[in-house]
């Protein structure tokens, strides 16, 4: 109905980015954008939301595995076939200026297909962080991109020992960055939200609620009012700030408000 | 573009169906505010469930498949929710599901204790063993329950009916005769869809709920059919897109009606915008009130 | 491509559905010709019925409604017909509706006798007072209807079942019980059109039967639900357009599929492209009989 | 489905072409060829086939009325709706050289939009036959149209007195004929088909049968394997002398063949 009709397609290929991350290439023409998720089903084991990590013909998605699903994403070899819907959701957008993208842990698949098209438009600064250097990935597209990369780790197996947020403190500091976009965890959000707000810089965060439809009519992903599927996944900051539920509040499976 | 059910004045016919964006005070309120008469609530049960697990939905060109599995939080923990979205001054309908009158009863109590204008029965799930449909299909089943809930509550008390049976009207005739106010037409058609590469069923549940554009005509036909054994109001639900399509359940015989699927298609600003349609479709055709429309094409 | 049904073998799977072009010895021996493994007749009934005054069909975008009123020239006028079809070397059924089980014995004797290969049994009509859907939604009546016609002819007897019940599994289980070689579903899904501009229901008769695409979901949930409970073949119809429609329903767990209102949309070369795609997805899918891919999403 | 949907349309103008003939024109973009036909809904009475005497965006329909649903359709004024469903059916094309357009009765009112484009493509002949003067209709826009105009009547109260397959004799006599179309009744349509191939000239003829969908379904309009409403109403001559039906046998509305 939303153009976003269920495709099977064959794995392309299986890349570890890291000890513990994995990308899944698969050919899908469909227009998307960087921001742009699908619903991706592992038959037998469940339908989860994912990020595009890469927008071309030859769509990517790149995961931890934390669960059963991404745990099974991630013992599924080229040739397997997986269903995805969509392409759903918004991206994000190019205001102007320097930029600074910031991806925490598995976010970084949210924004990096950000950094590619956003270079065109002006210097960009890629702030990535991890736990550690293991669960850092990307690095050489940012990169190759020709954008300016700063790492972070909280146990300081690489770049800045520390929060990503320190990071984006600094860069902000500078005065250069005009634009935010970031993804992550949500306290790492958050705080990236409230500290662009101190320097008055505009930002888009990506965020994550619990995902059934994927599609505006389930509310299971309700954000105050805003469907994260279908008005998200990227807000600006003074929506998020704003409202009650970011940082604060979620839906569990079963529509009950709970902490994040 | 004021409605009348039963008793109720409702801003406009156009309400949100059960199980849209009905499960959070925000989106409710929010799709109150872009347009609609009122909000429906996702069914609310005695303890909270997780519903089936993904694939939960099937889209295709005209319409959709659900097997949500009724997740939702249980009715101890919904009272903020009702009562946040009446604090913003919306027309709220709770719908509840249960095994049995008891169920029912207990549930709608707890609905008008918190603040609810009216209850909806779900009869009619038809992808969920043990609620739904095996209950709806039952004209028996449906009159006790009904009138049990209406023992147990004052406020209005709709009936929501399933497709999935020979015979709607005499079902909603033993809703009406136990003291339904109105009933509410159609829920989902059992359906499924079958994946051919995969060799397998899409939803997790296997069977699931048709909805959108492909059931518009099996809900119009049921409100025209409810329509001849019922003389209480049938509200219309299934495949309403526009604001023709409202029209055509207004002429079939609706008092007013519900969207669920086009939310999908059109987004949350469906309602206003087929408010708009609909009061345009009126002026071309020079009708001055919903009354007019009522049921004409029964005539 | 050969298909198997029962004891019958059929050179491919793709029957022309029974009401679509099968009046005419020369439609019948074109779509023949144009791919079909076989065809299925328009229901013939005892006396010459002219049907319902136009309109009788109404389309829209993802299907049908129709409300034909089952004309057919009666049973008497029907052998040449037959004769000139079989004549040809066209796998035919001959499908028959009748008010009770004397009726229906004494049609199918005929058809028997005319020379058909099977005979279908409409039990299943939405929109036909006093045919069709009333006997088909018990299956007191369905056995009945059945276990007769088993007694009067030797050649298969299907029964082509209604969506419009609780539970088409029971049906059909009564029907295998009886004695019926094959189950047929699904006939239309009982629905009505409303012109808003006109304030009238569209089709002459009011009510009529929804088909194609809309349905098709409708059609696999019900040949699904009846290969659980029965363990003769399923004949899998509605909304049948592609060879990868006629892959879902085969590994839902039909034997073979018919195919109606697609014959208005491609064209009664619809046999032959959809005979083509079916070939096609079976090379690439790694399937080399039919008979590997019936009932796997089942297993 | 097949674009054909129905539209609920408001009469424009209702115009009587003679004593016994009418025209209803409506506002209606779709774009239709000479030939075609609509399904033509008269609410409470019936749906029936018409041709298109109009095809531009004001189409038309021109009717005798014979019958209950024809004669509601003559006591119809502007403003009144009707439903139309199509444009269905195939149409009449030109080939080439001198065209001998032939119309008898109502049957002129499905040649007649074949006229007026016809003409740009070379001369164009138009015999129309009617019973009497009374029945004629349509012969200023022959004349408008540029074509030469023939006309015979059964009474001889306008023409040539008799059948107007005497004129169709003559006129294909003079060598110059390359091409023939024709509707109207069967027996005439029958004979003009036999007369232009004795002299050896293609012929296309629209063809009658009842109607019940008229989107290739019911098989109410069979003619020998063919469907009048899909893959007619025009069908060339060699298949049509070559049919068993033509000329001979129809279905009645319950199937029975029956003859013409
Ligand atoms: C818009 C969006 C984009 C995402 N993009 C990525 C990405 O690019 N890479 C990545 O690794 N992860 C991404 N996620 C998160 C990803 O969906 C979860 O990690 C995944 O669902 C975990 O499933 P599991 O069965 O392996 O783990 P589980 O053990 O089932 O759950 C682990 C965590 O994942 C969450 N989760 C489980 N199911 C869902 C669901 N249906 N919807 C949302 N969250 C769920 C749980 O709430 C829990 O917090 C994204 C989530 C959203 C909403
Ligand atoms: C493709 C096609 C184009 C036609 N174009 C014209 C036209 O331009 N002008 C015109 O005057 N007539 C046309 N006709 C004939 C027209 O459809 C009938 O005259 C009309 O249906 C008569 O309806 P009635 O109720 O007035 O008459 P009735 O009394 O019902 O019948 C009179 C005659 O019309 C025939 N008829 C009735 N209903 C139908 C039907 N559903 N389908 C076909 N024939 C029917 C009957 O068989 C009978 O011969 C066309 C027919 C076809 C098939
Ligand atoms: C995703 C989804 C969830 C639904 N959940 C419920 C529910 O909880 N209770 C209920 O009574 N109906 C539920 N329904 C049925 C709708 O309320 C409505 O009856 C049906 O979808 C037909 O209307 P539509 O075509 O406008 O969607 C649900 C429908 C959908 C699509
Ligand atoms: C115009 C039309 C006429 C039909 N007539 C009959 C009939 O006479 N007997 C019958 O058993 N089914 C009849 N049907 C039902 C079809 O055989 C079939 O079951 C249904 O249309 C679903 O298949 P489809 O979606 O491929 O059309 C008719 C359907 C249509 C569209
Ligand atoms: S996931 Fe269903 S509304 Fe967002
Ligand atoms: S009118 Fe139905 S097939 Fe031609």
């Amino acid at each position: 109905m939303q153009g976003g009709n269920l495709r099977i397609v064959e794995i392309a290929e299986v890349v570890k980015e890291s000890p513990s991350i994995w990308t899944i290439r698969y050919r899908d023409p469909s227009p998307s954008k960087p921001g742009q998720f699908v619903m991706v089903w592992v038959p037998g084991v469940d339908e989860v939301p994912m990020s595009l990590s890469y927008t071309g013909d030859e769509k990517g998605i790149t995961f931890r595995p934390i669960g059963e699903t991404t745990r099974a994403l991630s013992e599924l070899s080229a040739g397997d076939r997986i269903g995805v819907r969509g392409i759903y959701g918004n991206s994000f957008t190019r205001t102007g200026g320097e930029v600074l993208v910031v991806g925490g842990g598995t976010g970084i698949a949210s924004v990096i297909a950000a950094v590619e098209p956003f270079v065109s438009d002006g210097k960009v600064h890629a702030a990535l962080g991890a736990r550690s250097r293991e669960e850092l990935f990307f690095e050489d597209r940012v990169i190759s991109a020709g954008a300016e990369l700063h790492i972070s780790t909280d146990d300081g197996s690489k770049g800045h020992k520390g929060f990503i947020t320190d990071v984006v403190r600094r860069l902000l500091g500078s005065g250069w960055i005009a634009q935010v976009i970031a993804c992550g965890p949500e306290k790492m959000l958050y705080n990236t939200a409230l500290i662009a707000r101190e320097f008055g810089v505009p930002g888009q965060y990506s965020v994550e609620r619990y995902m059934k439809c994927g599609i505006g009519v389930c509310d299971a992903c309700s954000l105050d009012g805003r469907l994260v599927c279908r008005d998200g996944p990227v807000f600006d900051g003074d929506f998020l700030l704003g409202s009650e539920d970011f940082g604060r509040f979620r839906l569990s499976p079963n529509g009950t408000r709970i902490p994040v | 573009m004021t409605s009348r059910v039963g008793k109720i004045t409702i801003r406009n016919p156009l309400l949100l169906a059960s199980g849209i964006l009905g499960e959070s005070s925000g989106s409710m309120i929010r799709v109150y505010s872009s347009g609609a008469g009122g909000v429906v609530t996702k069914s609310i049960g005695m303890e909270p469930r997780d519903g089936y697990r993904n694939p939960t939905v099937y889209e295709f060109e005209s319409g959709m498949l659900n097997a949500m599995g009724l997740p939702n939080p249980g009715i101890e923990h919904f009272s903020d929710v009702i009562s946040r979205t009446k604090a913003a001054g919306v027309f709220t309908v709770g719908s509840i599901f249960g095994g049995d009158e008891n169920e029912f009863s207990h549930l709608a109590g707890k609905m008008e204790a918190y603040g609810v204008d009216a209850v909806e029965l779900n009869l009619s799930c038809p992808h969920v063993e043990g609620f739904g449909s095996e209950l709806g299909s039952s004209p028996e089943r449906v009159r006790s329950v009904v009138g049990a809930v209406r023992q147990a509550v004052r406020i209005p008390v709709w009936a929501k009916m399933t497709p999935n049976v020979a015979d709607m009207g005499s079902i909603a005739a033993a809703a009406e005769e136990a003291g339904a106010d109105a009933i509410v037409a159609i829920n989902t058609v059992r359906a499924m869809a079958i994946s051919a590469r995969l060799r397998r069923p899409v939803l997790s549940n296997t069977y699931g709920g048709l909805s959108g554009e492909a059931v518009k005509y099996v809900g119009l036909r049921a409100v025209y059919e409810i329509g001849k054994k019922c003389s209480i109001p049938v509200i219309g639900v299934g495949g309403v897109r526009s604001g023709e399509d409202v029209a055509e359940y207004l002429v079939a015989g609706a008092s007013a009606v519900q969207i669920g699927t086009a939310v999908a298609e059109r987004g949350p600003g469906v309602f206003g915008q087929v408010a708009d349609e609909l009061s345009d479709f009126m002026e071309r055709e020079g009708f001055s009130s919903l009354k007019e429309m009522i049921g004409i094409a029964r005539r």
